[in-house]
């Protein structure tokens, strides 16, 4: 491998950084990816299966994960934050905030012997709080890197942690670091977040225990999840046997302040329902809808089977109100089926709420940081679609995946790879 | 009805038939894969084995299966045309289209062979094609039957 | 070859979380391959492609002093590498590692039967393991990569991808069988989101690839030939017109020949009246103030759009694919005519403005009352031309009536297709394609640039239908994948090759007319000859060893010996291995 | 001290005096003086608008010229009423054209909208001229634990971004001020679908039906009343519990959000019209 001859910066360690990270750390160039949360991997470390081939996220995902981790040029700062950048093109100076994760990155051995200690149960944020994690904790089984952190806001400072490891990793009095770090380039992958489908109180999020979200759903079918990837109703464990999705929740909507397409939630939803049937093929699955999009290579194909093989049944209209009864906990959806003008009432045992993206927290504060313009909808404005798609204002900054708006993850890999591709022309500039 | 008898009729209703599946890497290997993930159902019966190409496929390698007592061979490539080493799929074609021939003419029933070609995106193609060698060789009966 | 010690073979069986586990008896296998010759360990673990599934076997190898490894697992198509290079960290050379699918080939498949789901799996384990004690090590081979990528197609991805490459300081050969660059974009006089014309946004990239110290472009001219191998590629290139052919060297391809928009004849009457047109043509039209009936040059009141034309059609080979860009490109070319047409009508079964800016366009046009109408997924709208005339009829879904309409231009948005050549392509290259015609990428979701020939990436419409934008986006992509394997300069690559064993050769030549990359050789300076295997030119398919009367031939690998041995375990029991009678 | 031009509408004083009163009597407490407008219009919601929206804009326009001339902001206590006349000021100041044709007609009688006029339904002010804090602190004798169901009506919250009232998805002012006053507020299906109201001109069956159905589902949670700040949604949804579908079935009462809080800041309730509500709230009274 060659010696590192220039260094970028990645913010954001979801998938389109890591392969940014990779295809810059290929060249030869130094990589540093900065990654708010304790873990790299972002949202596809979350999700169970990925449309349009259903394999499993974490099985095609593990590997990079790996890949990242190992590469002799790539260096993780987790639970670590952009503080400040100046300079220019091909010459910044970062200065990150690495927050303490009071564990000691090198000596923790990712053994779990402190978390079989902790006395500490709080909800899991990976598990969107449906499961249970300690106050140290790893946030999933393929953390990477595995490497425990206290949840400073929880633990209790009972120090039992501290006494069971035996590598002597864990410091409750660590404080936070700031580390400074010189780049030629920089890549924006910081991802997105999904809507808070609770302000649409007509379709009973946050209201009714048996309608959930999508990634609630994906951390439900999940084997590695709060259920063992049981499929059922987190309000009397029953296995539902109606299921029903909704669609374009905070997505496609002006009042809202999301009037864009989010681009991903057509296909994560028909793959959640074909789930849905894989689980029990018994159900009936309904999914509403406005327009199925499903653009992408092979996802027209993975819609009709969805349809011709495993039966989902779609439904065109946009759901008016989901009403719970009092006793059985089912949900009635309301719904015009525009296609035979009908109003409908159809009952399930568990709904779907199916949330659009919206621009990660702390998004403006980092553009304004880096001194970038953003989108109407506070996403990274690229500086040109086809002279620019992955470029920005700033000629040594670069944006990939969903930092610049929704993508599934095919095309977030591929803008990961353009954005390195943009980012080692300059590094390569500094070499001469 | 005596013993033999006995053991007879419980091995017919025991018996499944036993199938060896080579399948070239880079279409029906993928094929298989992509059957997988798209949860196409398909009898258990076949094992797979992997080869870079059909073209790897000796006449000896599907001989030694049902010598061994495999009741049917599968052989799934790439569409002529689109094999990824250029024609290693027609080699393997014109090498089994003779290979039948000559078991036929030992008493061995050449529908116990079948050749298929499936792509790396035709799953269903793949999982129809085990389902039918399966359900040929099942009509057919166990093979050590045909060697009395 | 080196002779390896007594096979010690460890054997990992995953449980995938649920996605094995769930239907396979994973504990019964792993306590069935304990029992079975040459193993020296057996366990069954949660993700053993985790981080921490990857220690438990550099663990294992070192504590049991392991020489073999097999993991029962999913499709080695995915994590082969993953698993190869961990035993490889551990000191097992990485041809003494095996993988049993037990995900795609068995609990996926068989789901509704977990008996009969984990005897294959044994069966598979076992055949596995009876491989991994006839595996040889193979050595490790690295090839030097040439800084040289060759872009096959000068449209908006392939000018992208040269530039990129071209920026980064490596050299670059475009080849393009049209006379001039730019492809489909440069005709076209709309291009979403932003204002451009076609013109407006190739110009620019043509001029600066022609003026690029390192890109060399040729056009009028066809890569005819292409052999060698990852990063040592030699390709001939013919000039069309002077049928001049050129060889060159080069180290990586980047394939980026694009797609034709369909010319749908036998559909909504297309061919009979020249007032029916395709969204490319439309786009092609002279521009003019007013937008003119070809048939008469009137100027145009109405016009209509349908879409998905050859696109979204079940069950027709070709055709299944939504082709992207047109809902898009049809909202877009709609809002825009609107300004000065009466009535512009679009006939849709999804509106798919998806993209970046799309449904500001689509909400656009209909707040300049561009009319849209859902017409049912099976019943197609019926198009006719009477007395020159263009009409329409089909059923409105939300009205739930039937309407009709004559417009004076009917334009369809019809689907993306791959060129008429792409089968050529894909065999001059190696390359497969998925249903959809184009080619398939190595992995569809994370590896959407790179395909199953090493060295060899795609970007833009041959990858998949997509925009002008997503396919500049892919050829940076492609570029960094390109650059990545010329900045390092040398490429690992596979050892998987034929060789001939002089000793047998009976000196026939049949794995010289079989070999179909002319890997095999006679070696004239022994007498009799024998052939010879050019390793670098050999992909490894193995048709020679077949191929071979006196059995000379091994492919590495992939010998008679660990293919058969297979088989074997399969349908022998432990008895008859040990030399026993059939029962 | 805040002063407003009261526009209380057509049916409000015809059919509600009560509601009238309670609101100017609590106002009052609070500091706020409404001075009633003379000889005002209909607004024309909804049965004009649908005929003639330049009638329609005209005579919601004589409204906001009206009150110009007064030089004072309107309170409006009805909601179709603040839904008109919020509308209307959004099209003229927005649309010129519609404001010509609007001023030549109202020259006549010497009248001329501006634009300088703000509209504010009664939930407003509470919100924010009042403010909770200053609720709170007036409250003297508070309800205890009496279950209360909101109804916001439809033309109070829409469309949100011209009414700029509440989030018509998730409104909460009606729902705040009950518990401030010691009442619980409880959440239903529905709550914040239509009351038919509007409807009963024009099909009285329907009316009914969306009517009974919103009753039926504030039934099923269990509630001692019914709390609006509509005068028409008020009339609407007593209404509908004395149709022959509702035979046999307890009502209930259906109070003005003023009535309700008026009670609770010590105001008598005679003088708060209580007696004239057609179901008896005496049970939600009794909790005090």
């Amino acid at each position: 491998m060659a010696k590192s001859i220039g260094n970028a910066l990645i913010v954001g360690g979801g998938v389109a950084g890591m392969q940014a990270a990779l295809d810059i750390a290929a060249q030869g160039f130094g990589v540093c990816i900065v990654e708010r949360s304790p873990s790299i991997g972002g949202r596809m470390a979350m999700i169970d299966k990925t449309f349009p081939t259903l394999d499993c996220s974490a099985c095609i995902l593990t590997p990079k994960l790996s890949e990242v981790l190992r590469h002799p040029n790539i260096t993780i700062l987790t639970n670590s934050e952009v503080g400040s950048v100046s300079g220019k093109a091909g010459d910044y100076k970062v200065r990150i905030l690495k927050k303490a994760r009071y564990v000691d990155e090198e000596k923790c051995s990712g053994c779990g012997d402190c978390a079989t200690e902790c006395p500490v149960e709080v909800p899991s944020e990976f598990d969107q709080g449906l499961g249970f994690r300690k106050a140290i904790y790893v946030p999933f089984p393929q953390a990477t890197p595995n490497v425990y952190t206290v949840d400073m806001d929880n633990c209790i400072m009972c120090n039992r942690c501290v006494k069971v490891c035996e590598r002597e990793a864990i410091d409750l009095e660590m404080v936070d670091e700031i580390v400074e770090f010189d780049a030629g380039a920089i890549i924006v992958a910081t991802g997105a977040q999904l809507f808070d489908v609770s302000a649409y109180p007509r379709l009973g999020y946050s209201l009714y225990d048996n309608v959930i979200n999508a990634m609630e759903f994906e951390r439900l079918v999940n084997a590695a999840g709060p259920t063992g990837g049981h499929l059922i109703r987190l309000s009397d464990g029953k296995v539902p046997m109606s299921i029903g999705f909704i669609q374009c929740v905070g997505a496609r909507d002006v009042q809202k302040g999301v009037p864009y397409c989010s681009r991903i939630c057509c296909m994560y939803s028909i793959k959640n329902a074909v789930m849905a049937m894989e689980h029990n093929p018994d159900a009936k699955v309904w999914v509403y809808y406005a327009d199925i999009r499903a653009f992408g290579k092979g996802f027209e194909e993975f819609y009709e089977m969805a349809k011709a093989r495993f039966g989902v049944r779609f439904l065109r209209g946009r759901v008016a109100e989901v009403m719970q009864g009092t006793h059985s906990g089912n949900l009635v959806v309301k719904v015009e089926d525009t296609e035979t003008s009908e109003i409908r009432l159809i009952e399930h045992e568990m709904v779907i709420v199916s949330p659009g993206m919206i621009p990660p927290e702390g998004m403006s504060k980092l553009a304004r940081k880096l001194g970038l313009p953003m989108t109407d909808d506070g996403y990274i404005k690229i500086e040109h679609s086809f002279f620019g798609p992955v470029a920005t204002k700033d000629p040594g900054v670069f944006v990939c995946g969903m930092a610049d708006g929704p993508k599934d993850i095919p095309d977030s890999v591929s803008a990961g790879s353009a954005a390195a591709m943009k980012a080692t022309i300059i590094l390569a500039k500094g070499e001469e | 009805m005596t013993t033999v008898e006995k053991k007879e009729v419980q091995a017919k209703k025991e018996w499944e038939p036993q199938i060896v599946a080579f399948c070239c890497n880079w279409c029906s290997y993928a094929g298989a894969d992509l059957a997988g993930t798209s949860r196409i159902q398909y009898p258990p019966n076949a094992r797979i084995i992997r080869v870079n190409c059909t073209g790897r496929i000796s006449p000896e390698f599907i001989l030694a299966s049902l010598e061994m007592g495999a009741d049917g061979v599968l052989v799934s490539g790439c569409h002529p045309g689109d094999c990824h080493y250029s024609s290693g799929n027609l080699k393997l074609r014109a090498r089994l289209t003779i290979m039948k021939m000559a078991i036929e003419q030992a008493g061995i029933n050449p529908d116990r062979i079948r050749l298929q070609w499936a792509s790396a995106s035709e799953a269903q193609i793949f999982a129809d094609g085990v389902t039918t060698i399966v359900e040929q060789v099942r009509a057919l009966g166990p093979l050590r039957r045909e060697w009395k | 070859m080196t002779q390896t010690d007594d096979p010690r073979i460890g054997v990992f069986v995953c449980h995938c979380g649920h996605n094995i586990a769930g239907v396979v008896d994973v504990e019964a296998v792993a306590k069935m391959a304990e029992s079975l010759p040459n193993v020296v360990f057996s366990c069954d673990e949660m993700f053993m492609c985790s981080d921490a599934g990857q220690q438990l076997i550099r663990d294992k190898i070192e504590e049991h002093n392991l020489n073999r490894v097999v993991v029962a697992s999913c499709s080695p198509r995915m994590h082969e590498p993953t698993f190869r290079r961990v035993v490889e960290e551990a000191g097992v050379n990485r041809y003494l590692f095996d993988q049993v699918n037990l995900r795609e080939h068995v609990s996926w498949c068989h789901t509704r039967q977990p008996e009969a789901a984990t005897e294959k799996a044994k069966d598979l384990v076992k055949m596995s393991v009876a491989r991994a004690r006839v595996l040889e090590d193979l050595p490790i081979k690295t090839v030097k990569v040439l800084a040289t990528t060759l872009v096959v197609g000068g449209g908006i991805a392939g000018l992208r991808a040269a530039l990129d490459i071209g920026d980064r300081g490596f050299d670059v050969l475009l080849v393009e069988k049209e006379s001039e660059l730019g492809g489909h974009v440069a005709k076209w006089t709309h291009l979403f989101p932003a204002d451009e014309s076609g013109a407006e946004v190739i110009k620019p990239l043509i001029k600066d690839v022609k003026a690029h110290k390192r890109i060399t472009t040729l056009t009028n001219s066809k890569v005819i030939e292409f052999d060698g191998y990852i990063g040592n590629f030699e390709v001939t290139v013919e000039n069309l017109k002077t049928e001049k052919k050129q060889k060159f060297d080069i180290g990586t391809v980047i394939v980026a020949t694009g797609f034709i928009p369909f010319r749908p004849y036998g559909y909504f009457a297309y061919g009979e009246s020249p007032d029916i047109v395709t969204l490319a043509e439309l786009q092609e039209l002279a521009p003019s103030d007013q937008l003119l009936k070809p048939s008469d040059g009137t100027p145009v009141k109405k016009i209509a759009f349908i879409g998905c034309v050859g696109s979204r059609e079940p069950g027709v080979k070709g055709h299944e694919h939504c082709s992207r860009h047109c809902c898009a490109a049809t909202a877009k070319a709609a809002a825009d005519l609107r300004e000065k047409i009466e009535e512009v009508l679009i006939l849709y079964q999804d509106i798919r403005t998806y993209g970046k800016g799309h449904e500001e366009f689509y909400r656009l046009a209909r707040r300049r009352h561009v009319i849209f109408s859902k017409f049912p997924r099976d019943a197609k709208p019926v198009v006719t031309v009477k007395n020159s005339e263009v009409h329409m009829s089909w059923r409105d879904v939300l009205a739930d009536r039937e309407l009709t309409f004559q417009p004076d231009l009917l334009v369809l948005a019809t689907a993306m297709i791959p060129p008429e050549d792409i089968a050529e392509t894909a065999k001059m290259f190696s390359l497969t394609r998925s249903g959809d015609g184009f080619f398939n990428p190595e992995h569809i979701k994370l590896a959407p640039l790179t395909t199953h020939t090493a060295g060899v990436m795609i970007a833009g419409a041959s990858q998949a239908a997509k925009n002008a934008s997503e396919s500049v986006i892919d050829a940076s992509g492609a570029a960094a994948k390109a650059v990545g394997l010329m900045a390092k300069g040398e490429v690992e690559i596979e050892s998987t090759v034929s060789h001939v064993l002089s000793e047998l050769c009976s000196s026939c030549h049949t794995c010289i007319t079989v070999c179909p990359y002319g890997a095999i050789n006679m070696d004239e300076t022994v007498d009799p000859p024998v052939a010879f295997v050019t390793e670098a030119k050999c992909r490894g398919c193995g048709t020679c060893a077949s191929a071979c009367p006196s059995s000379a031939i091994i492919m590495y690998h992939s010998t008679d010996n660990q293919i058969m041995t297979m088989v074997e375990a399969y349908l022998c029991s432990p008895a008859q291995l040990e030399g026993g009678e059939p029962q | 001290m805040k002063e407003f031009a009261l526009y209380a509408g057509c049916t409000t004083p015809v059919r509600l005096p009560a509601y009238e009163a309670s609101v100017t009597k609590v106002l009052e407490k609070f500091g706020v003086k409404l001075i009633p407008m003379k000889d005002v219009n209909c607004c024309g919601a909804q049965y004009i608008e649908s005929v003639s929206y330049n009638a329609f804009a005209a005579m919601s326009g004589r409204i906001l010229a009206l009150a110009e001339s007064m030089g004072r902001d309107i309170l409006a206590i009805c909601g179709a009423c603040s839904g008109s006349l919020k509308i209307v000021k959004h099209e003229l100041d927005n649309n010129e054209k519609l404001r010509a044709e609007v001023n030549s007609l109202l020259e006549d009688e010497g009248l001329k909208y501006t634009g300088t006029v703000e509209v504010k339904h009664l939930l407003q002010v509470f919100r924010e001229d009042i403010g909770y804090d200053a609720i709170k602190a007036a409250i003297v004798k508070p309800y205890n634990g009496v279950r209360l169901a909101a109804h916001y009506g439809c033309h109070v919250l829409r469309p949100p971004d011209i009414v700029h009232v509440d989030d018509p998805e998730n409104p909460t002012i009606i729902d705040r001020i009950v518990e401030i006053a010691g009442g619980v507020a409880v959440d239903y299906t529905g709550k914040t679908r239509c009351c038919g109201g509007p409807m009963l001109g024009i099909d009285e069956e329907v009316a009914g039906k969306i009517g009974t159905d919103k009753i039926d589902n504030i039934r099923a949670a269990n509630v001692d009343g019914i709390i609006t700040a509509c005068g028409f949604c008020d009339i609407q949804l007593t209404q509908v519990q004395f149709g022959n579908e509702a035979e046999g079935k307890e009502r209930i009462p259906v109070l003005q959000l003023t009535q309700y809080l008026g009670v609770a800041l010590g105001i008598d309730a005679e003088v708060l019209g209580i007696s004239l509500n057609k179901i008896s709230p005496a049970h939600i009274l009794a909790t005090q």
